[in-house]
C-alpha cells in the first residue's frame, strides 16, 4: 500500500505527530493498513536519527513511539515573564510600619494603622521579599512577628534602618501632614462643596504647624 | 438531504458541468419532491435550471428558462407538493416577463422586459459564482478533516512573576501619613490682638460723653491700631454702639445701605 | 533534512511543534525572549522549506503559523469520528459570500441568494468562529455587517484572503459587485435606450465577456 521507505516515513511521521497518545510498532502498522512492522521499526529508526539535531525528538518509551521537545529547550515550554508593579498604598504603609517599629506583629501593625490589614498585603511584602517573620512574641497568643530583610535595605538604599528619618524630620518636610491636606495641596482645588470646606480647615490647620515650626 | 448537499460538501469545482440534480435524470415524482426540499429559494431553483441548459451562464436562454421554471413549478402544483409563497411569486413574476418579453417593441413598458432579463442572468451569475466559490472553498484541505494538527501538543506556559515595586519617599511619606491620621489631634487658637466688647463699651460711652453731635463709628476706633486690632475694634464697637442703643443711651443713624454709621447720644 | 537546524531553528521549532495555538512572527519572538522579528521570519521559511517533503508541514496561515500534516496523507489520517463541522448547504453559501465579500450585511447575503437567511445560518458560522460582526454599515437602519476570522483562514488553509479560489477572476469579471453596478456598467451612461440599441450593448457585453474570459 505505501510504496517506497520515504513514503512510509512520511506516513509514520503524520500518524505520530496527529495521535493524542504514544503508539506502538504494532498500532503504527495496523494503522498504515498493515505495513511490515519490521520496515516500520526501520522508518522509525531513521525518523529518529533523523530529527536528533532537531528541537523535536522522536523517542520510544516504553515500547511506543511518540515526538516530545528536545530536553535542552525543555526551558521554553515554561516560560517566566517579569511583570512590574507598584506597592499599593496600604502595603507600603504596612511595609513602612515595620521597618519603623520592628519586629512588629499584624495586631500591633493594625493598631498603629487604626485600620484593619487585610491578609494578602502582608503575603506581598513577604513575596516581594522585604518583609519577613521573625519568630514569634512571647505573649498569650504567641503571634507571629515581622521585620524587613537585608533586600528591604537594598532596595530602598538605606544602610540600615536608622537612616529612615525620624519623625520630627518627617514632620519638617510635610510629611506629617494629614492625608487630605497632602493630598489637597497636590490635586489642587477640589470640585465639590464639602472638599472646599475640608481644604479650608486644613489650611488652617497648616497655618498652625507653620507657627508651631517658628 | 438531496445529492446536491453531499456534492457541496465533498465535492470538486471542476464538477459543476455534471451538476445536472435528480430532476434531469429522473422523471418520478418522487424526485421531484426531494428536490423541493433541497432548494434555497426560487433564485437557486432557476440557477439549477439554468445550469440544465448546458451552456455559460452568460449564454442561457431566458425564455427557454421561464419556460422550464414554469413547467416544473406546474407539476409541482399538480402533484399537490406544497410550494412556498416565494416559487409562486417567482412564476408569476416570470409569466409577465415571458409575456412582455413576446409582445411587440413597442408596447413595452419601463423597464424593458429584456433588462429584467438582463437582471435576472446577472444575479444567477452571482448566486452561480459564490455557488461554485463554496464548492471550492469545502474542497480544499481543511483542518481535521484533511490536515491534522498535533495530536497531544505540550502547550505552552508563561507563569507570570512579579517585580514589586516602591521608592524611599513612597514608604516615608505612607509613615508619616499613617502617623498624622492616627494622631490625635490637638487644636490650638492663635493669639490675636482683639478689642474686648466690655473695653469698647467703655470707649464708645465715654467718648459720647465728650459732645451731642452725631459721630461715624469709625471716629470712637482707637486711631493707631494695626489693621487686625482695627478689625476687632470696629467690630467689637458696633456691637457696643447697639448696646448702647439697647439701653436707651444712644441712637443709631445710617442713610443709605453700606453708608457710614453714625451714632449720638440720648441726653438723659 | 539537509543541513542541521540552527539553534534559533530549533527553538521556533520546539515551541511552535509544542504550542496548542498557532503563533504569530511576534509571538514567538516574545516567547523566546525578545528575538529579532527578521530572524524569527528567516527561520521559519528555512524550517518550512525543510519539512515541505516530510509528512508534517510548517504553515502560514492569517500571519500565524502552525505545523500540520501534509495533505496527501489525509487518506491516513481520518478518523473514524468526523472531526470537522458538516454544514449546511445554506451555511456554506453564506459562509462563501462573506468570504469573498466582506464586510457585508445580511441584507446583502440575502440579496445575492435571492432567499432570507435563516437566524441559525448566521449562527453556526460566528459560532464555529469563522465569521464575526465586523461592526456596523452607516447607512440608514445601520445594519451589522459580517467579516471572516483569521481562524476560517487556518480551517481552510489560506494564507489570507487573496488565495481564496478563484477570487482574481470573480473580482476582474465584475462578479463580486452588486447587480444594479453589473447593470449600469454594461448599460453604460445613456439613461433611456431604445431597444435596438439595447441589443447592441447586450452583444458588446458578450463579446467583452468573451474576451475577459481568453
Amino acid at each position: 500500500m505505501i510504496a517506497g521507505p520515504d513514503e512510509l516515513q512520511r506516513a509514520v511521521e503524520a500518524t505520530l505527530f496527529a495521535s493524542e497518545t504514544p503508539m506502538s510498532v504494532e498500532a503504527l502498522a495496523a494503522h498504515l493498513g498493515g505495513a511490515e512492522l519490521s520496515e516500520v521499526r526501520i522508518a522509525l529508526r531513521e525518523l529518529a536519527a533523523n530529527y536528533a539535531p532537531h528541537g523535536i525528538h522522536l523517542v520510544e518509551r516504553a515500547k511506543r513511539w511518540h515526538f516530545e521537545t528536545a530536553p535542552d529547550l525543555a526551558h521554553l515550554l515554561r516560560r517566566e515573564r517579569e511583570q512590574v508593579r507598584r506597592l499599593s498604598r496600604a502595603a507600603t504603609e504596612v511595609l513602612a510600619i515595620i521597618a519603623y517599629h520592628e519586629p512588629v506583629s499584624r495586631a500591633e501593625i493594625e493598631s498603629i494603622r487604626g485600620v484593619q490589614t487585610a491578609k494578602g498585603t502582608l503575603d506581598v511584602l513577604l513575596e516581594a521579599g522585604w518583609a519577613r517573620v521573625a519568630g514569634r512574641r512571647e505573649v498569650p497568643g504567641r503571634p507571629v512577628i515581622y521585620a524587613t530583610t537585608p533586600e528591604f535595605l537594598e532596595h530602598f538604599g538605606l544602610d540600615s534602618r536608622r537612616d529612615l528619618p525620624g519623625i520630627d524630620e518627617l514632620r519638617a518636610t510635610g510629611l506629617l501632614d494629614p492625608v487630605d491636606d497632602a493630598f489637597d495641596a497636590l490635586m489642587g482645588p477640589d470640585e465639590d462643596h464639602d472638599g472646599a470646606k475640608e481644604q479650608e480647615t486644613a489650611s488652617d490647620l497648616k497655618q498652625m504647624d507653620d507657627h508651631q515650626a517658628d | 438531504m438531496s445529492e446536491l448537499d453531499l456534492m457541496l460538501d465533498g465535492g470538486q469545482a471542476e464538477q459543476q458541468d455534471e451538476w445536472a440534480g435528480a430532476a434531469s435524470s429522473q422523471d418520478d415524482d418522487a424526485a421531484l419532491y426531494l428536490e423541493l426540499d433541497g432548494w434555497e429559494g426560487p433564485l437557486d431553483l432557476l440557477l439549477d435550471l439554468a445550469r440544465r441548459q448546458k451552456v455559460d451562464l452568460r449564454s442561457i436562454s431566458i425564455l427557454a428558462l421561464v419556460d422550464q421554471y414554469l413547467t416544473y413549478i406546474n407539476r409541482a402544483e399538480a402533484l399537490r407538493l406544497e410550494l412556498a409563497a416565494d416559487y409562486l411569486v417567482m412564476a408569476a413574476w416570470l409569466a409577465y416577463l415571458k409575456s412582455s418579453l413576446l409582445l411587440p417593441r413597442e408596447e413595452q413598458e419601463d423597464p424593458s422586459p429584456e433588462e429584467l432579463a438582463l437582471r435576472l442572468q446577472l444575479r444567477l451569475q452571482r448566486l452561480g459564482a459564490m455557488r461554485e466559490a463554496a464548492a471550492r472553498l469545502m474542497a480544499r484541505d481543511r483542518i481535521g478533516r484533511d490536515v491534522f494538527l498535533r495530536g497531544a501538543p505540550e502547550g505552552l506556559r508563561i507563569d507570570r512573576k512579579t517585580q514589586w515595586q516602591c521608592d524611599w519617599y513612597s514608604l516615608v511619606q505612607g509613615y508619616g501619613q499613617v502617623k498624622a491620621r492616627t494622631a490625635p489631634a490637638v487644636h490650638m487658637v492663635r493669639n490675636r490682638p482683639v478689642m474686648t466688647l466690655e473695653s469698647a463699651l467703655d470707649r464708645v460711652s465715654a467718648m459720647l460723653g465728650v459732645t451731642l453731635d452725631w459721630m461715624r463709628l469709625e471716629e470712637f476706633l482707637p486711631p493707631y491700631a494695626e489693621p487686625r486690632l482695627r478689625r476687632s475694634a470696629l467690630a467689637s464697637s458696633f456691637v457696643a454702639a447697639l448696646e448702647l442703643a439697647r439701653k436707651g443711651r444712644a441712637e443709631l443713624a445710617q442713610d443709605a445701605i453700606f453708608g457710614p454709621l453714625r451714632l449720638r447720644r440720648i441726653p438723659a
